[in-house]
């Protein structure tokens, strides 16, 4: 392996993903075919309904937020040599923050009440995943442990405040009062007619903000390098004078407000209520998003998209095709997160041994 | 009297919540401490209790039920070895991938064969893992004391519960008094060391990987063949996931994985019995305050007592070795 | 086992043949030619040296012999026959025992387990286990190859960690060892020791192959000698007729000059002074026991001392890098507060730089590029705000690069890729182009080759002759007497003596190092311990600084 | 042509999801037509597939489960043509149908039979987790109890504090199990998929449980002592129905057990072990309800239970 020269490298970040993705795809579409369904009108379907029309392009952005948000909240740990999995509690509790800051001040205009519930998730996200990192910093109890308990804690908590505080009398449903129109953050619809009716809202641009802040953060600013030196090595960290506590706890509690931003777009945006379960598994997709996007922003961006593609092209999918099923989605979605990413060395070999041949042919 | 009634019962349930805990706790040991990270474990329980019940129900065998079990954990583990071994690949994206891949399959499956929502058909209780009345048992049962200990604790539970309790002395032995024991934990600490003394660190982490499907694979089984009749969606609810807590916990060592899955049992059994309990001063708490009262318990124990959990050292990173 | 092999050996190898015969080696790593159209002859029953600089491929070459890589061409002959060698087990089961460099041991493990992993003769481990035990004794006994088979490894000095690996290949019966930098990590006591075995082994038929950038040491122990340059075999040589200024001139192909030159020192103003320092190690235990010196601007104080007898922890606590239990830091006479998790930068701050001894451990993120560890520890000073100014700290590094002459000279190169002695450089030159007040350097030539030492002294010096203080620490007790204006001798936490460089001889000093005070009283105290007690160990594990060097790209 | 979109639960969830099928199927076998149908996996597809069935001229649109309840207040009204049906909830609009069941008065039936068939004086409800709808059916149920027998003990144990519940069938064995220890005879399970495990739990024990929203008599005859049968099918077909033969209707419609859009399940099953008087006992009970004389306290009232 190591004889051969490397790959070129337009290859690696261009070609390698691509292939890959084709590959999840065939699989996928073998499954398909073992439905008795044809899987190239399947992957048109899929293409079609996440790319081919403004509503399906609304959908699969707002999932893509969704994923980003979630995305970054476990990159940014993994910077830093931690493991969040709490991303779907952090998200969760963040949702109280945005609608108590919603309801207290319900029927403000929306310019004044997004940054506000940008602000309360961020700070109620950041204080589910403060508590972890403080434990990993003070009390070394590890962080992979407590954030899993934290996920489940919230859910015992949120359904409580949910049901038992926030809901309304004389509603059925499980979710809070509802925010006023006025106070909701807009639709990308209500500015571009493009998008039609589609979910997708203003959150995205925080999305993009939280992009280029975090690649910002994490390759350009002291924090990033502390943070990146401190996951790399520790004792390294404290010789250069990174204090490791400090920079857990602020660390996490900063990926908790990425995840409480996971709330803003929900609450805030799409549904304009707190609901039971609104996060509805994204943390968990976070985590094959900030692994396939190898912590790096863009390949964070990069991997919430195709996720987010995947979820709505596989809507549309159901949709047209009632022979494909939720659950065959989910399945092709798991061919896409194994090919792409923990397989995806697979062609590598081999597209080295052709890239090598032609190097060879090329010099006498 | 009726205390001690009451809280054998409340140990016998504890230990049969803690079963698939500690399958699947004793399963990830094994993969952990060869080096391979497994957060995967959830839908190898998943998987395997879909592929245990279907078995079960269609050939009407609990036992073909439990290898058509392990053969689905097989498979996982197979998939995971593969992108994790030989491809080098992140072993935490193949684990999610897994447990992706198990949510989808089982129901698509589950509905394509059975037709009912990926449930498989309920299974009677000769197509199901039944309890076992151990020798004397009903003779001793009026026996004060410990004709209750035997009778109800330790007698009448299935042949999986005895046998996931008695893995974890087998795993202490294994790992701390075999061969095959002393190079799977150092593949799990130095694989370099193997390496430079001939030995091949692919070959032992895919051992590794067959034990730990078996594990999981019975306790896949014991979900859906054993403890409930018959596999629904997403039956596994996360013991995956509170498992690898618990391996954690337990320093990735087997005896204590014991105590912290029993622990973990035992504080979900009084859970159920504390509801809707009136507590002397502060009366009715609000039942998630009980649900929540496990986890809040583990989280202080681990910060107050147990300290810092040390990784076998080359958990997570993939064996590359130039040539 | 050992009896039979080579009775077997003698019958079926031509008794002339040489133990090891390579011919036309070459191996590529990508565009790196590391081996190139290698031949080798090593003698049966004797010490052979192969010198050469940081990459010249020594240790590739030994991999190959070892069958831990494998070659692109040529071939390998054992005992005159050829042999296809894919893996490390055929090496071993043709007697070839290779210790490594870097150890490849199992840190947490035993060292009988260490001792039988891999050679383990029956599924259960029991009797295999006290086999081992009784096996060890017997070595213990042949060749002073003393630890306790029940230690850890990771409690062990870095000296008996490498009789373990010698252990471990004599255990499998090895008759041809390979010593990869065996002294580099050694203090000279233990140097000596393993000496002795080594010659013990000769004696004894073995073939030993050592691999040094001590040149003392090949001449003091080798029969032959062969010397690598970029790669290339460039000669073979009887050690007795050749010297070290020729093998130094072989090896860099230039001439080295082997003997520090500098003028006298001219102490100024006191820069750095310490008052009646305690110090506990990570285990709560005192290793520095109430000791106070100080330093002058324009003087080079080294420590010498056996390793273990409190001069890491000192300079350790005097960067900021430990906590001190008692006494005082004084900073150009004003008293230095070192707590808690900032103290490393608080000292920094103060105009104290820090040559850390472990540089892979402490000094370097090897995952970083080179830029990024060329303003490790002064971060904070590049750029304004949050933001850091990469354009700076790429500049700073590229100045470093030309001083310093690192190679490649690549400030994006991820810093593991560099060699041991090129990574020390960027060190060196992140903290001497500080200018700071007081330089603190410790094991500033670990694993280097003479062409950089030779650089690497020169700088110090040059520092001193800027006016700087510097504190030395060094297991080379050569290097502390060439280097150094005073010499402080520390015994187990103690400063039991000082010594002028300039008429202070070697058995005098070996005397003070070893507790011997100059009124002739012996210290009755021991130095470390050889084990750590059990209390210790789980102190050990509760220990929160974790060590991983681990790649955070997921 | 008509179409379902099922809630979170899936379309086999053993229970609420899965009647509303059986009842599209009903009206697919009768009628021969074909029907849309799918299932939700995030909140956001609720209004995306609303508008998508509504923009492709499917009508009715029956969303089963109060969740529902906001999109459809967004969607139906741009589609004033489209007939929408929620069930369990109220939608004022023109175009929707909102079709309400009385879980309450079919658990109060269901809790006279417990109460009659218990010997131990202590019986059993086992809610997925803390959810109004549920607590409903609970109340219920404690309440028809405690009209046989003043003294009864109900225990009420959740599976679970989320939506996991639903599907953690191997833990609502447990949670039964712990009931059945504390001397509890009869179980009533409230859990969907889940609640399998309870009805499983009682028949390993030689104890009763009670099925709920669809007749799970036949999962263990003789051991389940009755289901409390929520007529999802008959709304979701009659809603089918009204619209093929031209009787839409919109507005709210309750169905209690006036209207037998809720009951109690006798069949071959249960037969052996349900007494004649505990027939005549629920006839009896029924009557009063649907007279007046008797009045079942809903839950979701005031959130509270009197009982
Ligand atoms: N694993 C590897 N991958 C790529 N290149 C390598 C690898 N190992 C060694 N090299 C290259 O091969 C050359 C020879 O390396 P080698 O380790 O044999 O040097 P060495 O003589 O042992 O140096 P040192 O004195 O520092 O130990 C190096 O310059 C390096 O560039
Ligand atoms: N993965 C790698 N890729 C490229 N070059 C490598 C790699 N690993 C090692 N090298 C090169 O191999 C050479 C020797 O590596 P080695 O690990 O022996 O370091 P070293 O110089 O001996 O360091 P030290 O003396 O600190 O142990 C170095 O020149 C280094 O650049
Ligand atoms: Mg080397
Ligand atoms: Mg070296």
């Amino acid at each position: 392996m190591s004889a051969r020269a490397p790959l070129p490298r337009w290859v690696d970040i261009a070609l390698l993903p691509v292939l890959n993705v084709v590959l999840a795809f065939l699989i996928g579409g073998l499954i398909v075919l073992a439905v008795g369904q044809n899987p190239l009108q399947a992957v048109g379907v899929m293409v079609y309904g996440a790319f081919g029309y403004g509503t399906g392009v609304g959908y699969t952005l707002y999932y893509t937020t969704d994923f980003i948000f979630a995305g970054l909240a476990v990159s940014l740990a993994y910077h830093a040599g931690m493991f969040n999995i709490g991303g779907e509690g952090q998200a969760y509790l963040g949702g109280l923050g945005v609608i108590l800051i919603a309801l207290a001040l319900n029927g403000l205009h929306w310019t004044v009440m997004f940054p506000l519930m940008i602000v309360f998730g961020a700070l109620f996200g950041a204080f589910w995943a403060f508590i972890p990192g403080y434990l990993q910093a003070k009390r070394g109890s590890h962080i992979v442990i407590t954030t899993i308990l934290f996920n489940f804690i919230a859910t015992s908590v949120m359904s409580y405040i949910i049901t038992r505080i926030l809901k309304p009398e004389g509603v059925n449903s499980d979710e809070s009062a509802p925010i006023e129109a006025i106070s909701r953050i807009p639709r990308l619809g209500e500015f571009f007619s493009f998008f039609g009716r589609s979910p997708a809202n203003l959150s995205i641009l925080v999305a993009i903000v939280a992009l280029v802040f975090c690649y910002w953060l994490i390759w350009h600013s002291k924090f990033g390098y502390a943070m990146r030196a401190l996951g790399h090595n520790p004792v390294a960290a404290r010789y250069a004078g990174i204090s490791g506590t400090r920079m857990i706890i602020i660390t996490m509690a900063i990926c908790g407000a990425l995840a409480g931003m996971v709330a803003v777009n929900n609450v805030g945006g799409v549904q304009g209520r707190l609901i039971l379960n609104f996060v509805n598994g994204a943390g968990f997709v976070g985590i094959a998003v900030a692994f396939m996007g190898r912590g790096h922003p863009i390949g964070v961006a990069l991997s919430a998209l195709l996720f987010g593609a995947l979820y709505q092209g596989g809507q549309e999918l159901a949709f047209s095709m009632p022979g494909i099923t939720k659950e065959m989605i989910v399945t092709i979605q798991a061919m896409v997160i194994l090919f792409t990413g923990a397989m995806g060395d697979m062609l590598r070999i081999p597209l080295m041994r052709l890239f090598d041949r032609r190097a060879t042919a090329g010099t006498p | 009297m009726q205390y001690y009634t009451d809280l054998i019962l409340i140990l016998d349930s504890t230990v049969r919540l803690a079963v698939p805990l500690l399958l699947a706790c004793l399963a990830g040991l094994y993969s952990e401490r060869a080096g391979i990270v497994d957060i995967g474990l959830e839908g190898k329980l998943l998987g395997s209790a879909f592929g245990a019940a279907t078995v079960a129900a269609v050939t009407g065998s609990a036992w073909l039920g439990l290898l058509a079990g392990i053969g689905v954990a097989l498979c996982f583990s197979a998939v995971h070895g593969l992108a994790s071994i030989n491809l080098k690949g992140n072993q935490t994206i193949s684990g999610v991938a897994l447990n992706f891949l198990a949510a989808g399959l089982t129901t698509f499956l589950g509905q394509a064969w059975f037709q009912r929502g990926g449930m498989t058909p309920q299974l009677g209780n000769d197509q199901r893992f039944t309890p076992i009345t151990l020798p004397f048992a009903n003779e001793l049962a009026d026996v004060p004391i410990i004709g209750g200990l035997y009778s109800e604790l330790i007698s009448g539970h299935n042949i999986l519960t005895y046998f996931a309790f008695i893995a974890v002395p087998l795993t202490a032995f294994v790992l701390f008094s075999t061969r095959f024991g002393l190079r799977l934990r150092a593949v799990g600490e130095n694989p370099k060391a193997l390496d430079t003394a001939g030995m091949s660190v692919t070959r032992l982490r895919y051992q590794a990987l067959i034990i730990t499907a078996i594990l999981v694979g019975i306790g896949g089984t014991y979900l859906s063949v054993a403890q409930s009749s018959g596999f629904n969606n997403n039956m596994s609810a996360g013991r995956g996931y509170i498992a690898l807590a618990a391996l954690i916990f337990a320093k990735w060592r087997p005896w204590p994985a014991l105590l912290v899955c029993l622990l973990f049992g035992f504080l979900d059994a009084l859970q159920f019995r504390l509801q809707g309990i009136d507590f002397p001063v502060i009366g009715q708490v609000p039942v998630q305050a009980i649900q929540v009262l496990p986890y809040l318990l583990t989280i202080i124990l681990l910060a107050g007592f147990i300290g810092r959990a040390v990784a076998p050292k080359a958990a997570g990173i993939p064996y590359t070795k130039e040539r | 086992m050992a009896s039979t092999t080579s009775s077997q050996r003698l019958e079926t190898a031509a008794a002339q043949a040489p133990a090891i015969e390579l011919r036309g080696i070459n191996k590529h790593f990508g565009a790196v030619h590391a081996n190139k159209d290698i031949d080798l002859v090593v003698k049966r029953g004797t010490v052979h040296g192969i010198v050469g600089e940081n990459g010249a491929g020594k240790s590739t070459l030994m991999s190959i012999l070892y069958g831990f890589y494998s070659a692109d061409s040529g071939e390998i002959l054992v005992d005159g026959q050829r042999h296809d060698i894919t893996d490390s087990r055929h090496a071993l089961a043709l007697g070839i025992g290779m210790v490594h460099q870097h150890f490849m041991l199992v840190e947490n493990f035993s060292v009988l387990e260490n001792v039988v992993l891999g050679a383990e003769d029956s599924p259960l481990l029991g009797k295999t286990l006290s086999k081992a035990r009784e096996q060890m004794k017997a070595l213990a006994r042949d060749y002073g190859l003393e630890v306790n088979p029940d230690a850890l490894i990771e409690d062990l000095s870095v000296g008996q960690q490498q009789r373990v690996e010698i252990l471990k290949a004599l255990y499998r019966g090895a008759e041809i060892l390979i010593l990869d930098e065996p002294t580099g990590v050694l203090t000279p006591a233990e140097a000596d020791h393993l000496f002795r075995i080594l010659k013990t082994l000769r004696d004894e038929g073995k073939t030993i192959i050592l691999i040094t950038h001590k040149l003392r040491e090949i001449m003091a122990i080798t029969d032959e000698v062969s010397v690598m340059r970029q790669g290339a075999m460039v000669a073979t040589m009887t050690t007795s007729e050749t010297s070290p200024a020729e093998l130094a001139e072989a090896m860099v192909g230039r001439r080295v000059l082997l003997q520090v030159e500098k003028g006298s020192a001219k102490p100024a103003e006191v820069r750095l002074e310490v008052k009646n320092l305690v110090v506990a190690d990570d285990f709560g235990i005192p290793r520095v026991k109430s000791v106070s010196f100080s330093v002058r601007a324009g003087e080079i104080v080294g420590i010498a001392g056996v390793s273990g007898n409190g001069q890491s922890e000192l300079l350790e606590a005097i960067t900021g890098m430990r906590n001190i239990r008692e006494g005082a830091i004084f900073l150009n006479g004003k008293p230095l507060a070192l707590t808690g998790d900032d103290a490393a930068a608080d000292a920094r701050a103060a105009g104290i730089a820090h040559v850390p001894e472990d540089r892979h451990r402490m000094g370097l993120v090897t995952g970083f590029q080179e830029w990024e560890n060329a303003i490790l520890g002064y971060q904070d000073k590049y750029g304004s705000g949050p933001a850091l100014d990469i354009g700076g700290a790429k500049a700073a590094a590229r100045e470093h690069i030309g001083k310093f002459d690192i190679r490649p000279p690549d400030t994006e190169l991820k810093t593991a890729n560099f060699s041991g002695g090129n990574q020390q450089k960027i060190v060196l030159a992140r903290e001497m182009e500080r200018d700071p007040d007081v330089l603190v350097i410790g094991q500033p030539t670990r694993g280097v080759d003479i062409g950089a030492i030779e650089f690497i002294h020169n700088e110090i010096i040059r520092m001193r002759d800027a006016g700087k203080a510097v504190l030395l620490v060094s297991v080379e007790l050569d290097e502390v007497r060439s280097l150094s204006d005073r010499i402080i001798v520390m015994f187990d936490g103690h400063i039991v003596g000082e010594a002028d460089p300039a008429t202070a001889d070697e058995g005098e000093l070996g005397l003070l190092m070893a507790g011997v005070t100059h009124d002739g009283k012996a210290a009755t105290v021991g130095t470390t311990p050889d084990v750590k007690t059990v209390t210790e160990r789980r102190l050990m594990e509760m220990n929160p600084q974790q060590i991983s060097d681990k790649d955070a790209e997921p | 042509d008509p179409a379902i979109i099922y809630d979170g639960g899936g379309k086999f969830d053993a229970s609420f999801n899965e009647a509303a099928y059986n009842g599209a199927e009903m009206y697919k076998k009768e009628t021969g037509a074909g029907y849309g149908e799918l299932e939700i996996s995030s909140d956001a597809q609720r209004e995306q597939f609303l508008r998508q069935f509504a923009e492709r001229g499917y009508s009715p649109i029956i969303t089963p489960g109060y969740n529902f309840v906001t999109a459809l207040e967004s969607v139906a009204p741009e589609f004033p043509d489209t007939h929408f049906v929620i069930l369990d909830a109220v939608v004022d609009l023109p175009n929707v149908r909102s079709v309400l069941f009385k879980e309450h008065e079919g658990s109060y039936l269901a809790g006279i039979m417990a109460a009659m068939k218990s010997e131990s004086g202590k019986i059993g409800v086992v809610p997925a987790f803390n959810l109004d709808l549920l607590e409903a059916f609970a109340c219920g149920y404690k309440q028809g109890a405690k009209s046989v027998n003043g003294d009864i003990e109900v225990l009420e144990t959740y599976i679970g504090s989320g939506f996991d519940a639903f599907n953690d069938k191997p833990k609502a064995v447990e949670v039964a199990k712990s009931q059945l220890d504390q001397g509890v005879d009869v179980v009533y399970q409230v859990a969907g998929g889940a609640g399998a495990g309870v009805l499983q739990a009682a028949a390993d024990a030689g104890k009763f449980s009670i099925g709920v929203d669809s007749n799970q008599n036949h999962l263990y005859p003789g051991s389940v002592l009755t289901s409390m049968v929520k007529r999802v099918d008959v709304a979701t077909y009659n809603a089918m129905m009204d619209e093929k033969n031209g009787n839409w209707s919109g507005g709210t419609i309750v169905l209690g057990l006036a209207e037998d859009g809720v009951g109690v399940a006798f069949d071959e099953n249960n037969a052996s072990i349900v007494t004649d008087d505990m027939k005549a006992a629920v006839e009896k009970a029924r009557q009063d309800i649907i007279s007046g004389a008797v009045e079942v306290h809903d839950y979701r009232t005031d959130q509270s239970c009197p009982a």
